[in-house]
Formats: structure tokens, C-alpha cells, sequence
């Protein structure tokens, strides 16, 4: 599986409320309903020693109970044509997807070192009960 | 939400009866949770197009991907209502996979090695793998060209290196 | 117009509910209100024997009784700078929009061949009242 | 600061409702509350006349009575790798944070001369209470 990536949930813009709870990298799910589950993931290179990155992938996965697979919920992939030169590129996803309470959230990318996690406001994840 | 007990192998914890119930094999769904009382869980087929490749209690089964005709993808196999479909390439393509996972590739016609042996032949994973020039064939820049079609005025030392025969014979008999 | 994209409405992580419907390509309004309206498409190339793409669009339109043409309310066009090789693109799509009971929402494309429709989390379309 | 966006809030798809009001550049927050804001920017080019852009960035900026500088809330920055060819490039964001009333949400951008403003339906600015 790609790499999940960890989220700060209480300093900054980054809260959660109404026992919609973070633990293990996860967005815990505290009642089954409708779900607007979104995230955006910065991506920057080249990173030195690295080799050249062809594409960058965002997943956001869901892991339940009653299943014992993760299945991919939002996927956001994107071929680069960078010349060796810097260079960064968000993607963002969002939509609406059916939740039972227990069920975990996760942003899955195709490298981690590749994630411009220095900034709040360039990387996020989050839900919100319809 | 309440801590949950441990369900024995088989069985999974349905939040909505507060106890663990059997799961439904693959192939099929949880069309109806079992309840408090004493009925157990109710599993349905997954309809078509659809599969559940593990045993669960899923309310639902989940969509087959599909193999992508327009970059000449092709069904190894068929979903099933225990596996997703399975894609590959068309004969005589290869996979051009946009990273690693290859959960993403298109397929590219695989390159004909004209004049040349076959060091590798094509394959789903790998395009073919040129060797030399083969018997009968000199190179010449970056080809392979026929000894049959190569003129005294063009035959150069390469050319008469391989071709020999009526072409400088003197030079290669020196050699 | 351009090709207007059909969407699976019932199997995997598809789904209508509260009277919202699906029908012959398009979502249907229920009830007159405030709606967020979203849409990804992941567009994918290039295609054998198709001339090369120089851009791709993505346009959520509305269709109404009250106006004999289509409106267009979210529209996502980017140019493109593969050079040949296989490339991604996701645009995704989102806002809120005053619709009427009847209205109907679809997605049109630039080019519906370069849709990748393979994988149900790659390409999707939706709307919730708010 | 970057250049302030400027916008239509009642003809065509524009409107403002539950005492959400436009003033002066900026959305105004009613009641103290959780938020989903969002915005798409299309930028393009190149401008006769106008050194090469490299990249274009997207900031909705959060100003507030609380605090006498402004918050950054969402960021998106993409570089641009398009050779002197005309080109366009959307960029969407949209996430859920917590506002005061009085608060004011306002989208700043790289470099205003760049953005598409001709269309309604591809560059657009707002935020719903949850």
C-alpha cells in the first residue's frame, strides 16, 4: 500500500469537533451517515538523489470493520512534465461518500518525500456530516 | 463510540445489534444486519459488475474497475463475483505503467527490432529487447541494414566486413 | 454542445437518496434550494490514431424548464504540455448554485474518449442540498 | 500582500443569503461558526508585453478584528512548465474552518493580470455555515 500520511489535529487552522476523532493517521467516523470527505496535497521536487518523479498520486482510502480491505474512496493522479527545474502542484479531492460509524479515513500518496507538508494552508484533510 | 469486544474468527461486531454476527462469504453482501435478538446475518449475491472478494459484512459490494479499451488494454479476466476484473495488453503491446504500482498503464505497440535478433521478446511487462544485427545484415548508424540491398558505392567498411562476397573481397581477404 | 458523460448511479460507491435521481444522464432536482454541486473527471492520453491533445474541459451544466438553453455553472479547462508520453490530468469541480425542483445537472467533456472511466474513485459527480 | 480578487455578488450565478454579505472585497461572516469556504481561479496566459510566469498561486486570506494581520487559510500554487504557447490553468480550493462573525474571507492571487475573470463559471469565490 502507498504511504499514509500523518496530520497535526488540534494546533493552527486543524481541529475536530463532534466526536469526529484523529488517531492512528485516521479520521474516525463516530456515526454512520453521508460524509463530505475532502483533502488537498501539495506536492514539490525534485528532491536531490531522487530520481526524476513521472506522477504524483493522492488516494483518500477507507478502512472498516466489515472489511478487511482498504478501499480507495477519491483518487487524484497527475503526470508532470517538469524539466528538472522546482516544481509544485496541489491536488484536490472531494466528495460525498456513505460512512459507518468505526470507519477510518487516510490520504495515501505515491511518495511521501514529495508532500509540501511545511505549511497548514497548502496541505489538508478533513469531513463533515451532510 | 463504546469500546468493542473481540468477535470470534468468522464473525464481525454490528454496532446497530450491539453483538458479533457471522459474515457473509465472498461473493456476497450484508443485505440485512442480523438484529438483537436471534436471527443472523442475511448475505445476498453480489449483483453484476459488482464483487466482494473476502468474507464481510459489507452493506454493499464494490464496483469492477474496467479495463481501458482506448490504450488497447485488455481482460485477462473477467469480474467476477469474487474478483475485480484483471487487465492486460492486446498482442503485440506492452505496458507503459505511469509509476511502480502499475495500477495505471497504457499499452504501447511493442518495437519491431527490424534487422535485428530478438535478445528478448515482448511481453505484457516489458517491451522486446533488440540484440545485434542479425546474419545477412550490417549496421550502419543506429540500423540494421540487408546486405541484399546494400550497392558497391554504399557498402562501406562495415558493409563489406559482413557481406563480404563480391564487394572489396581484396580488403577482407587481408584481414 | 459538448459530450454529456454517463455515470453509474447504484453499484459500488454510488448512491441517491432524499429524492435526488439519476436519470438519462443527468442528476434531477427534487426540491428547489441551495446546492453544492461537485464533479471530478480524470482525463488521460494520449490515444492512438487521436490528433494530439492540446487542452481538456470539464463543465458542469444545468438544465432547466424555465430557459431553453443550457447554463453553464462550473467550467475546469487546462492546457496541456505532454510531450507524447501517457499523461494524467484530474479537474475537479465545485461550488454552490441556486437550483429549482426539475433542474437537471450534467457533466460535459471536451473529448469523452480522453475520459479515464476505469475506476468508480478516479472520475465522479454529486450534489447535496445545504 | 498579493493583489485582492474582486467580485460580482448578484447578477448571473452570484448571490449572498443568511446575512452572508460582500463588502469591499471580502465575504462577511454573519455568525460565529465552521464554514466550508471555496474558490477556483482560472489563470492564464501568456500577456503580450509580460515576463514569463512560472507559476500562479491561489490564498483565501481570512481577516479578522481578533488579530491585526491576516490568516492565510488555503493555498494553492502550481508551477507552470508551458513553452511561451498560450496556456490555462484552473486551481480549486475548499476546505471547512472555524470563523468568527465580523470575520472577512478574501482571495488573493499571484498576479492579477492572469486571471480569467470573462466567465462566471470558471472563476468563483464562497463559503456555506455547516
Amino acid at each position: 500500500h502507498l504511504p499514509i500520511l500523518q496530520w497535526e489535529d488540534k494546533r493552527g487552522l486543524a481541529f475536530t469537533k463532534n466526536n469526529l476523532s484523529y488517531s492512528s493517521n485516521a479520521l474516525v467516523i463516530p456515526v454512520s451517515g453521508d460524509y463530505y470527505v475532502y483533502a488537498q496535497v501539495t506536492f514539490r521536487g525534485p528532491i536531490e538523489g531522487h530520481s526524476k518523479t513521472s506522477s504524483v498520486t493522492e488516494i483518500i482510502t477507507k478502512v472498516t470493520d466489515s472489511y478487511p480491505e482498504p478501499t480507495k474512496l477519491l483518487t487524484g493522479t497527475k503526470t508532470l512534465s517538469e524539466e528538472g527545474n522546482s516544481w509544485f502542484q496541489p491536488i484536490y479531492l472531494g466528495a460525498v461518500v456513505s460512512l459507518e460509524a468505526g470507519d477510518k479515513l487516510m490520504v495515501n500518496v505515491s511518495d511521501i518525500k514529495l508532500v509540501d507538508y511545511t505549511k497548514e494552508h497548502k496541505t489538508f484533510f478533513g469531513a463533515f456530516l451532510l | 463510540h463504546a469500546a468493542r469486544p473481540r468477535c470470534p474468527a468468522g464473525m464481525n461486531w454490528i454496532e446497530r445489534a450491539r453483538r458479533c454476527c457471522t459474515q457473509c462469504p465472498a461473493g456476497t453482501f450484508l443485505s440485512q444486519p442480523c438484529s438483537r435478538h436471534d436471527n443472523d446475518s442475511v448475505c445476498t449475491a453480489c449483483p453484476a459488475g459488482t464483487f466482494r472478494a473476502q468474507p464481510n459484512t459489507s452493506p454493499k459490494c464494490q464496483a469492477c474497475y474496467e479495463c481501458d479499451r482506448q490504450a488497447f488494454q485488455s481482460v485477462l479476466s473477467n469480474c467476477s463475483a469474487t474478483s475485480n476484473v484483471a487487465c492486460g495488453c492486446e498482442p503485440g503491446r506492452f505496458r507503459d505503467c505511469l509509476d511502480e504500482r502499475c495500477s495505471d498503464f497504457s499499452c504501447r505497440q511493442c518495437q519491431p527490432c527490424p534487422g535485428r535478433l530478438i535478445r528478448q521478446p515482448c511481453e505484457c511487462r516489458w517491451d522486446t529487447l533488440c540484440g545485434g544485427c542479425k546474419p545477412d545484415f550490417y549496421d550502419e548508424g543506429s540500423e540494421c541494414r540487408s546486405c541484399r540491398t546494400s550497392t558497391p558505392e554504399t557498402c562501406g567498411k562495415e558493409c563489406q566486413r559482413v557481406c563480404g562476397g563480391g564487394r572489396g573481397a581484396g580488403a577482407v581477404g587481408l584481414r
